[in-house]
């Protein structure tokens, strides 16, 4: 019983052998581990990514505009259209004819937020049609339960929307990378707009009952309480509750003086709705307006809520309303392709698929070590959010973070959001140690 | 002692709303013994009629935002306010109460619809069977909505007049703390009616009262020559209307998407057993009592002494009271036991 | 009255009222070994209501039930049917969705494994004895030729003679029978006499409801008539026919049928 | 019907065949790879303990996913604290999820019908709920439990540490249970599972089970203790879920609460159903068409149904893709709702009682010929 000592290899040529030895046909056995690395491109003839989104379930609509996204990002890396931000990226070694010579195909899935669901759907990509690399999803309980897949199978994974620090911390991976800010770096840049509420603020969380919300609801305390606020009570909320009713009703005897609705998604609309229809947005409490913040907005949550989301703080990843020249182009090659915006989700997806990419084009192999040392540390700009870094101790991208507020005055109906402040990169980086966790070997 | 007040307002008003769910559903499975697990769907059903007829009040003139040149995005201005003015804009900020007058026509060509296309040939099936196709078409139902109006939520405001806070706390003289939502309280008040309409429909109208006698003895009033699936079929009918007017009516307290229906499916089910099955009072009953326990149970005070116990507390309640009383609080013998 | 060392089956002062009905009142009943006891009485008499007291159905409000000395009081059904107490309903209670073999090897194996037996592995085919005892009973009964066939599929007369086998297969050392022979042909009910009579010959106590004065007469022991949930008469069928009260209370039943 | 043993023997080796070349005569499907047959086997396994218990006895559970999550938790703990060897997971997930089940049907079974429907529902939402958030520090909550290079793993570190900074993985005493070997692994035990489910079918307990479902109050008045029988079987579809819910973790180390939510438990019921219940072979078709509406279905975008219709002229390809796109990829859920449907409408006895009419119509030309189509 030395079984331990197997390396991943070599059980893999185990497995080999085990199949052939239960009378397989060869062809089963040569796709999956005959190659030097799983799904290597270079023998198989083609490049295949995999995009891995919901496309049932509460996220449909998040899950459609990331496939959008994923669509146009392939295009552009393989040189059809205007090219999107590979025209701003910088440094860039894609040559627009798809990457090191093999032009680009993708296969998709349904996640269904879901972890199992997002699990079967990976791995029928990478077993049945062979994806080098996957991306997708748009919550951190499916990123981390596809991102250690990831690292089981050998297949790179390019986080989608996931917000949780977990995903680059405690549950952090090498064949793991995300592009997406998390609760952290949230908390970190609204402090300023927090302070500007006052230092005597009395502060009453609703989080959400797992482990994205208690993180979303530490981080938002770290600084507060930083600021000298007090923390009246934090009460946790189950998941798709749908009525909050319950949970807001003791708000209004708390004396609290600000709501922080640490939810997401469609708990996020609910919460958020039923908050202002309880007054709590026009309320007065000791003298001062009662404010409510949202610490993580999303178009989602914009477009649902409605009109309850004006004047509202939150923070984003990303806004197509930006200036700069990738978000200029990356607006413009997504709205004349769709005819509106693209959202941060989408937008986060676009740049992981074109980050990969690059990265490949930049080794000349699809062998994930070179790709994942490549991609580690990786210095870029042009692609949105100003000079970012993928930091190599966490595969945690560094940006700057957008502090948002739904807009009182909209300009059309995808005027949602109005950027209060662009919080530089210094003011939300923080130690890859505090969140502990091992990303784990390169070759496995 | 305002925190009281406000959970037990807040419990009546989620009583409310349970009760309202759960009414249709015990008309066709407490009584009918359909299993419908398409309840649910007409419940989202009623709250898209909401959703339709504010998209087409509000379909607006469109000005192009000439500041954005990759796309067309406008600046949108319903026609009605641009013929009616200040009317149109009325009108528009209405949409939710309008849409009930909609949603009874709607609601009950869909019901009879249902009844006379599917249900009625799954009469004398299984539970099993029951469930499999009124499940199919739930899922039908809801992706086809999902084609139409995407899966997002789609925000649906209460009339301004009513979408304030109603000062309850100063009516009664206690301060200002105690406020409650005057559309919650309208829904309340809306529970009450519909739930009283039913009853006695089905206890003073003649035609109720064969109904109730159809249900518990179905041969025997055949034999009187009555039609009793005819009336079946209207009960059926009545329990997709009161499904559909609790769906709008709930849009401005939850904003709808397609998926809305199977968030309440389990609830409303269990409000029905344990309420008991064929019973009306009971359904109410039960659905004013879970929303009270479970608004209680999420309170900061009792959360610190069980933690998650608002989250278990409607099925734990539905698990005492099926281990003390076998039929519910006020059910019937021999219903749907076998 | 006879020995009571050879009561095998007594009723002592039941009462039982259902919301403020009087279906029993302080009935007292003594069966003897082996003996074949009628119970007679117009409708709603309470005759039902005192089998299902018997077999631990309806609980009675006072009063006890007794079989062999033991108290049947609060015992489950299953438990009364293991002390040897088998029943034959009124409506057929048979398991439709089986086949008539399966319906009587059923019955045929709680007799021999008890209450409860855990037996997932062992093959029912491979239950030889079991099997050709059902089928022996099927064939006594005359119903062996759809022995393979669904019970659902029989007619009333042929369910009640499936359940009478489902019965006696049990060896039953009484055996309740709730009006055996209603909705069957006259040449049916020939038949079950025929069949009753035989199995009275191996000594088996029978307690038997029945309407059909035929039946009675060519069965029964001794009769007790039951009027508004009270025993009023008992006795030899000949005493039972020429008793006045009897005869007042059946015509008096009869009008307000 | 009594079986005779040849006949079930010769059901076992068709059902053994059929299931073992899985990888071959699933290929045109586009369905024979690693992670969908093995998904094949293990719902299979679910299923036939459901059915057991709902198909024998007709009590609708409708918590049965409780037990397959506890299985999976209690495996997941066993690879973390003291073997990655499969094996003693596997009999841990059963043990747990028999005691569970052990519990739940204690208290449920006292009622029936509706009643114990609804008991197990709330039981088993209680268990997802809690298991989701307050039990994270036991089952690791929304991000699902899964095995950490620091895991104590008492039993491998005692007989030869592991080595290497990656994660150790599965096996069954040296053979990984990733892939095709897990697949064969999870076969064999289907096979296995079919078997006890054959004897139990044939079984004096099998038809007592069918006898309560039939007339349960007969049952009494014969002299059974019906609740023991109910019990018993609940007990063995219970553990049955826990060995499927721990060979799930065994080829997946993973174990997340959704697998325990309502919405879990309604599909094991939907699959029986659709398949045909109190069939042998039924629910395992039903696992097979839902798992692959899900797995297959849910795959084909516009892109892919354009390729897969490339054999024919470009307007009919296109025309076609256009018909048939709202019911793949996104819209995989209506195609299901609508087929659940038509199954149910045409064929109440479910997709068995298609292939019985099937079956019969040949059978009236030739020779009956056992034809059974499993996955």
């Amino acid at each position: 019983m030395k079984k331990q000592q197997y390396t991943r290899r070599e059980l893999l040529k185990g497995g080999g052998a085990m199949a052939g030895a239960l009378a397989m046909p060869s062809f089963f056995v040569r796709d999956a581990w005959a190659a030097e690395f799983r799904n290597n491109p270079t023998k198989s003839g083609k490049v295949v990514f995999g995009f891995n989104v919901p496309q049932t379930g509460a996220y449909a609509d998040e899950g459609a505009d990331e496939l959008r996204a994923y669509k146009l990002a392939i295009k552009h890396i393989n040189g059809e259209g205007d090219g999107g931000m590979i025209n701003t990226m910088k440094p860039l070694s894609l040559k627009g004819n798809g990457v090191n010579g093999q032009k680009v195909s993708f296969v998709t899935g349904d996640t269904q937020t879901k972890a199992d669901a997002a699990r079967a759907s990976a791995k029928r990509m990478i077993e049945k049609d062979g994806v080098i690399m996957f991306s997708g999803g748009s919550s951190s309980g499916v990123a981390i339960a596809v991102q250690s897949l990831a690292q089981e199978m050998g297949v790179v994974f390019m986080c989608g929307l996931t917000h949780s620090n977990d995903t680059t911390g405690k549950d952090k991976r090498r064949y793991g990378f995300r592009h997406f800010f998390n609760t952290h770096m949230s908390g970190a840049a609204l402090g300023p707009v927090l302070e500007q509420m006052g230092n005597d603020r009395r502060a009453y969380h609703l989080t959400a009952d797992y482990t994205w919300g208690w993180s979303q609801e530490g981080s938002i305390k770290d600084v507060s309480e930083g600021l000298g606020w007090d923390t009246v009570s934090a009460v946790r909320t189950p998941l798709g509750a749908g009525d909050f009713s319950q949970y807001i009703t003791p708000v209004l005897d708390s004396g609290a003086d600000v709501l922080i609705l640490n939810h997401y998604g469609k708990d996020m609309v609910n919460s958020l709705t039923q908050a202002v229809q309880f007054g709590l947005r026009d309320k007065q409490v000791n003298g001062r307006p009662f404010e409510i913040v949202v610490p993580l907005y999303s178009r989602l949550m914009a477009q649902g809520a409605g009109k309850n989301i004006k004047g509202i703080y939150g923070t984003t990843n990303w806004n197509w309303s930006l200036k700069d020249e990738g978000s200029q182009a990356f607006v413009k090659s997504f709205g004349q392709e769709y005819g509106f915006p693209p959202s941060q989700a989408a937008h986060t997806c676009y740049v992981q698929a074109v980050l990969y990419a690059n990265a490949c084009q930049e080794v000349g192999t699809f062998y994930p070590p070179e790709v994942i040392k490549q991609l580690e540390g990786f210095k870029f700009d042009g692609m949105g959010n100003g000079p970012t870094e993928y930091r190599a101790d966490d595969h945690q991208c560094f940006k700057d973070v957008l502090v948002v507020r739904g807009n009182e005055n909209p300009t059309s109906q995808f005027d949602l959001l109005e950027v209060v402040e662009v919080v530089p990169r210094k003011q939300v980086e923080y130690k890859a140690s505090i969140f502990g966790g091992e990303l784990g070997p390169y070759e496995v | 002692m305002d925190a009281f007040i406000l959970q037990l307002l807040n419990g009546l008003d989620k009583g409310g709303a349970y009760a309202l769910i759960a009414l249709g559903l015990t008309l066709v499975f407490g009584t009918l013994g359909v299993v419908n697990f398409a309840h649910g769907a007409l419940f989202m059903l009623g709250a898209f009629c909401a959703v339709t007829l504010q998209k087409i009040l509000t379909l607006s003139q469109k000005v192009k935002d000439e500041s954005i040149t990759f796309f067309d995005a406008y600046k949108e201005q319903p026609y009605l306010e641009i013929w009616f003015g200040e009317t149109g804009t009325t009108i528009i900020e209405w949409s939710v109460p309008l849409s009930l007058l909609l949603a009874v026509p709607v609601m009950l060509t869909i019901g009879l619809a249902m009844e006379r296309g599917l249900i009625q040939f799954f009469y004398k099936r299984t539970h099993a069977q029951q469930i499999l196709v009124t499940f199919g078409l739930a899922i039908v139902v809801q992706e086809i909505i999902k084609s139409f109006y995407g899966a997002n939520p789609i925000p649906m405001p209460a009339p301004p007049l009513l979408s304030g806070t109603a000062p309850i706390g100063e009516f009664l003289g206690i301060g200002d703390v105690v406020a409650y939502p005057w559309w919650r309280l309208i829904y309340l008040l809306f529970s009450f009616l519909i739930i009283g309409a039913v009853f006695l429909f089905l206890k003073y109208t003649t035609y109720g009262m064969v109904v109730r006698a159809g249900m518990q003895d179905r041969a025997t009033v055949e034999l009187l020559g009555i039609n009793v699936e005819r009336r079946f079929t209207i009960v059926f009918g009545i329990a997709a209307v009161v499904a559909g007017l609790a769906g709008v009516m709930y849009t401005p307290i939850v904003p709808p998407d397609y998926h809305m229906g199977m968030d309440f499916l389990v609830l409303s089910f269990v409000v029905v057993v344990v309420g008991g099955m064929g019973s009306l009072p009971g359904a109410v009953l039960a659905g004013f009592m879970l929303g009270i326990l479970q608004s209680f149970a999420s309170t900061n005070e009792v959360k610190n002494i069980f933690p998650g116990i608002d989250q278990i507390i409607i099925y734990l309640v539905a698990m005492i009271v099926l281990l003390t009383r076998p039929r519910g609080l006020l059910g019937k013998k021999g219903m749907m036991e076998s | 009255m006879s020995d009571s060392a050879s009561i095998i089956f007594n009723i002592d002062n039941v009462n039982k009222t259902f919301g403020g009905l009087q279906a029993l009142s302080n009935v007292n009943l003594a069966v003897e070994e082996g003996q074949t006891r009628a119970i007679i009485g117009p409708n709603g008499a309470g005759k039902s209501t005192l089998l299902n007291v018997c077999v631990g159905r309806i609980a009675p409000d006072t009063g006890v039930v007794r079989f062999r000395g033991q108290s049947l009081t609060g015992r489950t059904p299953h438990d009364i049917n293991q002390l040897g107490v088998a029943r034959v309903f009124q409506t057929p209670e048979i398991f439709p969705d089986l086949s008539l073999l399966q319906n009587v090897m059923i019955s045929a194996f709680s007799k021999r494994d008890g209450a409860f037996r855990f037996s997932p592995l062992k093959a029912l085919k491979a239950e030889r004895q079991l099997y050709e005892e059902s089928m022996h009973y099927l064939e006594d009964l005359d119903i062996a030729e759809h022995a393979e066939q669904l019970a659902a599929n029989l007619s009333r007369g042929d369910k009640r003679r499936l359940e009478l086998a489902m019965c006696l297969v049990q060896h039953p050392r009484l055996l309740l029978l709730d009006e055996p022979t209603a909705g069957m042909s006259r040449h049916d009910t020939n038949r079950t006499i025929e069949i009753l009579k035989k199995i009275k010959e191996r000594g088996m106590t029978k307690i038997i409801i029945e309407h059909d004065m035929h039946v009675v007469f060519s069965l029964a022991d001794r009769i007790s008539v039951l009027a508004q949930g009270a025993i009023i008469a008992e006795g030899l069928p000949e005493e039972v026919r020429n008793n006045e009260k009897v005869q007042e209370a059946y015509l008096g039943g009869g009008q307000h049928d | 019907m009594l079986l005779s043993s040849r006949s079930e023997l010769r059901t076992l080796l068709i059902f053994a065949a059929v299931v073992l070349m899985m990888p071959i005569w699933l290929l045109p499907l586009g369905a024979a790879y690693p992670d969908l047959l093995q998904k094949f086997a293990i719902f299979g396994i679910f299923v036939i303990g459901y059915n057991l218990f709902f198909g024998l006895t007709g009590y609708l559970s409708f918590g049965h996913a409780t037990f397959l999550g506890v299985g999976s938790y209690a495996a997941v703990w066993c690879f973390k604290l003291l073997t990655v060897n499969v094996l003693p997971a596997i009999v841990f997930g059963i043990l747990v999820s028999g005691f569970f089940a052990a519990v739940i049907g204690f208290i449920c079974l006292r009622r029936s019908g509706i009643y114990f429907s609804i008991l197990t529902l709330a039981l088993a939402q209680m268990c997802y709920s809690l298991a989701y958030s307050v039990l994270t520090p036991i089952t690791n909550g929304e991000t699902s439990l899964q095995m950490e290079a620091h895991d104590a793993r008492l039993l491998d570190s005692w007989i030869a540490p592991h080595v290497g900074d990656g994660l150790p993985i599965t096996h069954l005493f040296g053979i990984p249970m990733s892939g095709y070997p897990g697949f064969y692994f999870c076969a064999v035990i289907l096979i296995i599972s079919f078997w006890f489910s054959i004897r139990i079918f044939n079984s004096p307990f099998g038809l007592q089970l069918r006898a309560i479902k039939s007339n349960q109050e007969r049952m009494q008045y014969s002299g059974y203790n019906t609740r023991i029988y109910l019990f018993s079987a609940f007990l063995i579809s219970g553990m049955y879920a826990g060995l499927a819910g721990s060979l799930m973790a065994a080829i997946d180390p993973l174990a997340g609460a959704e697998r325990m939510q309502w919405t879990a438990s309604g599909e094991v019921v939907l699959m029986t159903i659709l398949g045909g219940v109190g069939t042998l072979i039924g629910p395992m078709l039903g696992v097979g068409v839902i798992k692959y509406f899900e797995n297959i279905f849910s795959s084909y975008n516009h892109d892919a149904l354009l390729e897969s219709f490339s054999f024919l002229p470009q307007p009919l390809a296109e025309a076609l893709t256009f018909v048939v796109s709202p019911f793949v990829g996104e819209g995989w859920h209506l195609t299901l709702g609508i087929l659940f449907m038509l199954v149910v409408i045409f064929l109440p006895g479910g997709i068995m009682e298609g292939v019985d009419r099937i079956r019969a119509r040949f059978s009236r030309h030739k020779q009956p010929q056992q034809t059974e189509q499993t996955t």
